[in-house]
């Protein structure tokens, strides 16, 4: 019983990372109809801007939570610029193209800021410094939870609701939703197309960037490509969901997150890689949409 | 026995009823029209019949044969072809190349001769090709036989649709809006080649039409669906002066919007 | 007979790959000849992946799964079944034995996921490629992590380049025969197709079969190439490796897809010089090409057709 | 245009004649950009490595330790006279990249030997075109015993899993007195997975007991899920074979989880990053290495000094060592075969007898294997303290 629900927080601090990332898929996705394959990528240089700022602001050696603040926001900002600049200059060109083709340039940026990432920030993995001191905030029987675990929670938990917010009570919100349900129509109705699908990747992106900073805390080994794997399994959790639905993409980080877990601790730790696209393969077969996606009718 | 036969078919997409109760025959050789105002659910009997959409309740029988629930190849298969209303070409390929397609069920299944071109496979091919162009001949399109399907204009990518329905030998050809955008002189050459199709296939065609001087000169006879609902059935002079046709074309004073 | 003087350019270009090869041997040296060689595996590659993503329009990211399984199947063939054998019986047999273990492995993954849709389909064959890489890696009889040795060199320049013609020529007259229109038809509008008789889950599904039967084969030629096989070749990467090939080439262009393959496997290695930059280069390239060719260098046409040569209008 | 349903043969003829045609010139072209004879007057050395890709870390520490023998074999006025270059491939961390990296490197660079691969599956993968070109080829630090059985052109600097394996265990149970263990594997790394093995077959013939067996992936960043596991069968020692990269960070999460027995590993923990990422949780761990910062041995101290003056203050790990090595080991045998032709390099590479290198006095056997002692080393507050020597 201790060791579930160890296992439990160990998965659903795993699944909020995954979450965050997940959302960054969905987001793209729903506006663009695109797989944006640089997304894990995205997720991998914010960790390393938040160790680099980290250093370069002194909080590397006088850690504080403040510091951490700072350098999350700070983070976030950068890599929301960094997903506005990727979509502008990789995908806008071939909006009107087939989708095909935007697939292969986000492939293409994909590959440049891994390699790219070897390149500039060199392929050994860097300690991300600890600027909030892990320690157990209580002990039951077998069963510890940590205060970053708490936070990682927690700060997933807040940016969402602050998406949600943005999304449901905001005019940008309502545009981003427009323009996911028709892109022409939006168009049309003098939404400014451009604008709303540069805001979708920077916020994509800065949420990208927040997973990453926080991976850092509490996993602190970052390295170069450090994103290609959750960046996969975060979109197998957004496909999970239903593609382009932003609750979807939540529930299915953390589904993703717990069955890993729990797979791992019960049943094989070598299938587990294996195990979370069974999950996923079966899902589909039965909601062909994924979770909570829609399945949508061609119009004859 | 009737060629086409539905009885008491309903279909309901959440709470909305498309169609209700449509009960219909359509004998061989007949050519019917089917008109209604917009969103009447004309489009989804067509999606009914070909199995698009599964009916709800009701039975869908074709030479007596339920075909009812039946994936959209088999029903094709068992004798009927479609258009489209928004045209659904294969727009990248040749305008021969979407007849072939058609013929698809016609073409010998020989993949040894079709990996090696033995003799015999070009002489299907040659008898293949004259078909498809004879087929698009009657339709007036031989000369852009060899054009990307896409880039004709509209009143010839309509007509390309029915060449390609043909080609499937249907003995029931549904045709949705089949004169839609095109000109007058088009509508007079399409009514011309329709009923030319129809002397020398014997189809039964069933037709969606919104030109009722087109419908009235056609067909044999018109069933008239407002939502979802069959108000009217008999010879076009007789739908003309139908109250319940006029109220739902042209409303009644305080009109609900369709 | 008849079947002999109407095929006897296609037969004669096959049997023109061992005078050939042998020629090459003696001129080429080896590392010129060993690119060469993986031109002929990748355009084996793309050529079948582009009846699956380009001409049938589905989405596959799992070819290198399909790869995996022929490389392992022959292998595993060559070394514990026909070892022994002479040459000319051992190469057919492990071909096929490699080929239809990943056509056997398409099928199954076929059947059930073709119903899904585009990057449904696209996230489910990426997850069996990986599946099938975490299956390998824990199988100690094909030697897991280790990877799997010891291979005899079956295949070679004659081998894999007649294999290559002959999967083109196969794939090239199914897909230009009158009855495999049908498979650009299911690209263009399944619906439409659907209602015109065609039976488009069957279609896919051949296409899905045959291409990874080709690519099983491919992979079969790869792993008695090389000598020795290891899970890292066949990650996600390649997958996305040979739908970089199919779409840089042109989606549905077959002749597309063998350029796009020669022009992408000789760039890597052209690129050779920039030691550690080379990635980077090969991305940015990827990138501007992608861009300024959004249509893939043919476009959806092959090289054989004039409106490629005398217009420029055809992207 | 041609008929689009009748048999397009004379269309199908023209695409081949067209591709042949094509592939023929492509090749020519690359010949002409890339083809660079060797000159004369110097002797040159090829190296590939996985300078990106997955496991690059590995290949830039072994190429940065490679350079340096170079610099200081240069800076003696070279070999044989003649100045040594070293000409480097990146294989991106793929088995078929290799080949084509080794095949560049002996048809177009014309080299006289081979140094690399770390990862054995990417030596086993390069191994067979060295071996028939007759080019001697010293891997720093593939550890699977085939690698060396690809031929007799193909040697090592490291040490073979059975070894490191073996010994560990041995100093466990014997010195430790610990008789319940775990082992967490990276089973996707042949290295992990061979030490593993031979660390529980070894542990077993001594009478201990093996209560835990989990895996993990290279590249997995949160093990807690295998580590609570473990916690649950209360081992006394926890092997962890693999490398840094991963090590440093399951120590910190099993003392996060409270698992606070002693981890075990091998020299894939060698590097500064295992304090720097794993903190006061990797203290206590003992790990197997090729040698000990406190030997006082000459050449260790040297190596270390220098490799710090060039990596701006980096200390070197184990890939860095190897490489350093393995430069060494290759220029002393072609110093003492006084020829760069391979089978006399080969031979004098076979011959390697008590050669003083970094990581230990290097005899090479008959299996072309590097018999060299091993060191069990202590983490204790941060330092790599030494424990005990085990001769070969």
């Amino acid at each position: 019983m201790d060791q579930l629900l160890q296992q439990l927080i160990n998965g659903l601090a795993w699944g909020a990372i995954y979450a965050l990332i997940a959302l960054g898929y969905t987001m793209v996705y729903g506006v663009l109809r695109l797989i944006n394959f640089a997304h894990g990528d995205v997720y991998m240089v914010g960790a390393m801007m938040a160790y680099y700022l980290a250093h370069w602001l002194g909080f590397a050696v006088a850690p504080s939570t403040i510091g951490f603040v700072i350098v999350l926001t700070s983070s976030m900002l950068i890599c929301g610029a960094l997903g506005a600049l990727i979509e502008l200059v990789a995908y806008r060109p071939l909006r009107n193209r087939p989708r095909m083709s935007m697939l292969i340039t986000a492939i293409g940026v994909s590959m440049l800021l891994e390699f790219g990432g070897q390149r500039v920030f060199g392929p050994d993995p860097k300690f991300f410094p600890q600027l909030i001191e892990s320690r157990s905030l209580f002990k039951a029987g077998a069963v510890v939870l940590t205060n970053i675990d708490l936070l990682v929670i927690c700060v997933s938990l807040f940016l969402m609701v602050v998406l949600r917010f943005i999304v449901l009570r905001t005019k940008i919100g309502l545009a981003v939703r427009a323009v996911s349900f028709s892109f022409e129509t939006s168009s049309l109705m003098g939404i400014n197309v451009n604008t709303v699908i540069s805001v979708t990747f920077v916020i994509g992106s800065a949420l990208a960037a927040a997973a990453g900073a926080m991976v850092g805390l509490r996993n602190p080994k970052i390295e170069p490509l450090m994103g290609v794997l959750p960046g996969v399994k975060a979109f197998v959790a957004a496909v999970l969901g239903g593609i382009g639905n932003f609750p979807g993409a939540v529930v299915g980080g953390l589904v993703m997150g717990v069955t890993e877990t729990l797979v791992a601790a019960y049943f094989s730790s070598t299938y587990r890689d294996a195990v979370a696209f069974v999950i996923l393969i079966v899902v589909l077969l039965v909601r062909p949409a994924g979770l909570f996606g829609k399945v949508t009718v061609e119009k004859v | 026995m009737a060629l086409l036969e539905l009885t008491d078919c309903s279909l309901t997409f959440g709470g909305l009823k498309a169609v209700s109760a449509f009960s219909f025959t359509l004998d061989a050789g007949q050519l019917v029209g089917l008109i209604g105002p917009n969103g009447a659910g004309k489009t989804t009997v067509f999606n009914l019949i070909t199995g698009v959409y599964r009916p709800d309740r009701g039975e869908i029988r074709m030479q007596g044969q339920s075909i009812a629930g039946l994936p959209t190849f088999r029903i094709n298969r068992s004798g009927i072809a479609r258009t489209f209303q928004g045209i659904r070409l294969f727009p990248n390929m040749s305008v021969l190349d979407n007849v072939v397609v058609g013929a698809n069920q016609h073409i010998a299944r020989a993949p040894v001769a079709m990996l090696f071109r033995t003799a015999a496979f070009a002489r299907h091919n040659a008898e293949l090709h004259a078909q498809c162009m004879a087929t698009l001949t009657l339709l007036g399109l031989a000369a852009r036989a060899h054009e990307a399907a896409g880039t004709l204009s509209y009143g010839e990518q309509r007509r390309l649709e029915i060449a390609r329905a043909l080609a499937t030998r249907p003995k029931l050809l549904l045709l949705d809006e089949p004169a839609a955008g095109m000109n007058p002189q088009e509508k007079v050459e399409l009514m011309e080649q329709i009923r030319l199709i129809r002397e020398k296939l014997q189809l039964g065609i069933l037709i969606i039409e919104h030109d009722m001087k087109l419908i009235m000169k056609m067909c044999e006879r018109i069933t008239v669906l407002d939502h979802g609902e069959t108000i009217a059935v008999g010879k076009p002079e007789q739908i003309q002066i139908d109250e319940r046709v006029i109220k739902a074309y042209l409303g009644e004073p305080v009109a609900h919007d369709s | 007979m008849e079947l002999l003087k109407r095929n006897a350019v296609p037969l004669l270009l096959v049997a023109a790959q061992w005078p050939v090869g042998w020629l090459l041997s003696q001129t080429v040296n080896s590392y010129y000849l060993q690119i060469i060689v993986y031109i002929g595996i990748n355009a084996m590659l793309a050529v079948s992946l582009n009846l699956i993503n380009g001409i049938t329009g589905q989405f596959s990211l799992g070819h290198a799964g399909f790869m995996a399984v022929g490389a392992y199947v022959s292998a595993a063939c060559s070394l514990f079944l026909v070892n022994g054998w002479p040459a000319a019986l051992a190469l057919p047999a492990i071909l096929l034995a490699g080929g239809l273990a990943a056509a056997l492995a398409g099928l199954v993954v076929g059947l059930p996921t073709l119903r899904l849709r585009g990057d449904y389909l696209a996230i489910t064959t990426l997850g069996f490629g990986e599946i099938i890489r975490v299956v390998i890696l824990n199988t100690a009889a094909v030697g897991g992590a280790r990877g799997l040795g010891g291979m005899p060199p079956l295949s070679d320049f004659a081998s894999v380049y007649a294999c290559t013609i002959v999967c083109v020529l196969v794939i090239w007259r199914l897909v230009h025969s009158p009855l495999g229109k049908a498979f650009t038809a299911v690209r263009e509008d399944e619906i439409a197709a659907a209602a015109m008789g065609i039976d488009t889950t069957r279609y896919k599904i051949t296409a899905f079969v045959l291409g990874a039967f080709w690519a099983g084969v491919a992979g079969a030629l790869f792993a008695h190439f090389i000598g020795y096989i290891h899970t890292n070749s066949f990650t996600f990467l390649k997958s996305v490796e040979v739908v970089v090939m199919v779409v840089l080439g042109g989606m549905g262009s077959i002749s597309g897809a063998i350029i796009a393959a020669a022009v992408l496997t000789v760039l890597t290695e052209a690129l050779r010089f920039l030691a550690d930059y080379r990635m980077i280069i090969y991305s940015v390239l990827l990138i501007v090409m992608m861009l300024t060719r959004p249509g893939g260098l043919l476009g959806r046409h092959e090289i054989t057709q004039w409106r490629f040569w005398s217009s420029r209008t055809a992207r | 245009m041609a008929h689009p349903i009748s048999a397009r043969r004379s269309t199908t003829v023209s695409v081949f004649a067209l591709l042949c045609a094509l592939l023929c010139v492509l090749p020519c072209v690359l010949l002409c950009v890339t083809g660079c004879k060797g000159k004369t007057d110097e002797i040159v050395i090829g190296e590939f490595g996985s300078l990106t890709g997955g496991t690059a870390t590995f290949g830039t520490s072994t190429h940065a330790g490679v350079l340096q023998a170079l610099d200081e074999i240069n800076a003696r006025g070279g070999l044989l006279g003649k100045k040594v270059k070293v000409v480097t491939e990146d294989d991106q961390s793929k088995p078929e990249e290799a080949v084509s990296a080794v095949l560049k490197l002996i048809k177009q660079n014309n080299v006289v030997a081979v140094i690399g691969e770390v990862a054995s599956s990417r030596s086993l993968a390069a191994a067979p075109q060295c071996q028939r070109n007759k080019i001697p080829m010293l891997s720093p630090a593939s550890t699977n015993p085939k690698v060396t059985e690809a031929g007799d052109y193909i040697f090592r600097a490291c040490f073979i899993d059975p070894f490191q394996g073996s010994t560990m265990a041995k100093f466990a149970v014997n010195s430790l007195k610990l008789k319940r263990f775990a082992i967490l594997t990276d089973t996707k790394n042949d290295y992990s997975v061979g030490l593993a093995q031979y660390f529980r077959e070894t542990a077993k013939k001594l009478g201990a007991e093996i209560v835990a067996e989990e895996s993990y992936s290279e590249g997995d960043i949160e093990f807690k899920a295998q580590l609570t596991s473990i916690k649950t069968k209360s081992p006394e020692a926890v092997f962890v074979p693999g490398y840094y990269t991963e090590c440093a960070l399951i120590a910190r999460q099993a003392k996060e989880l409270g698992l606070t027995v002693p981890l075990l590993g091998g020299d894939g923990w060698d590097s500064p990053k295992t304090t720097e990422i794993g903190g006061a949780a990797v203290d206590g761990t003992y790990f197997t290495n090729h040698y000990s910062e406190q030997e006082n041995r000459p050449e260790v101290k040297k190596f270390i000094d220098t490799y710090k003056q060039r990596n701006a203050g980096k200390v070197p790990d184990a890939m860095a060592v190897l490489g350093y090595d393995s430069m060494m080991m290759m220029a002393d045998a072609i110093t003492r075969a006084g020829s760069t032709e391979g089978p006399k390099i080969r031979d004098a590479l076979a011959a390697t007898k008590n050669f003083a290198a970094v990581s230990g006095t290097i005899t090479i056997d008959a299996q072309r294997n590097a018999q060299k002692s091993i060191v069990v080393l202590k983490i204790d507050a941060g330092r790599f303290t030494f424990v005990e020597s085990v001769a070969p």
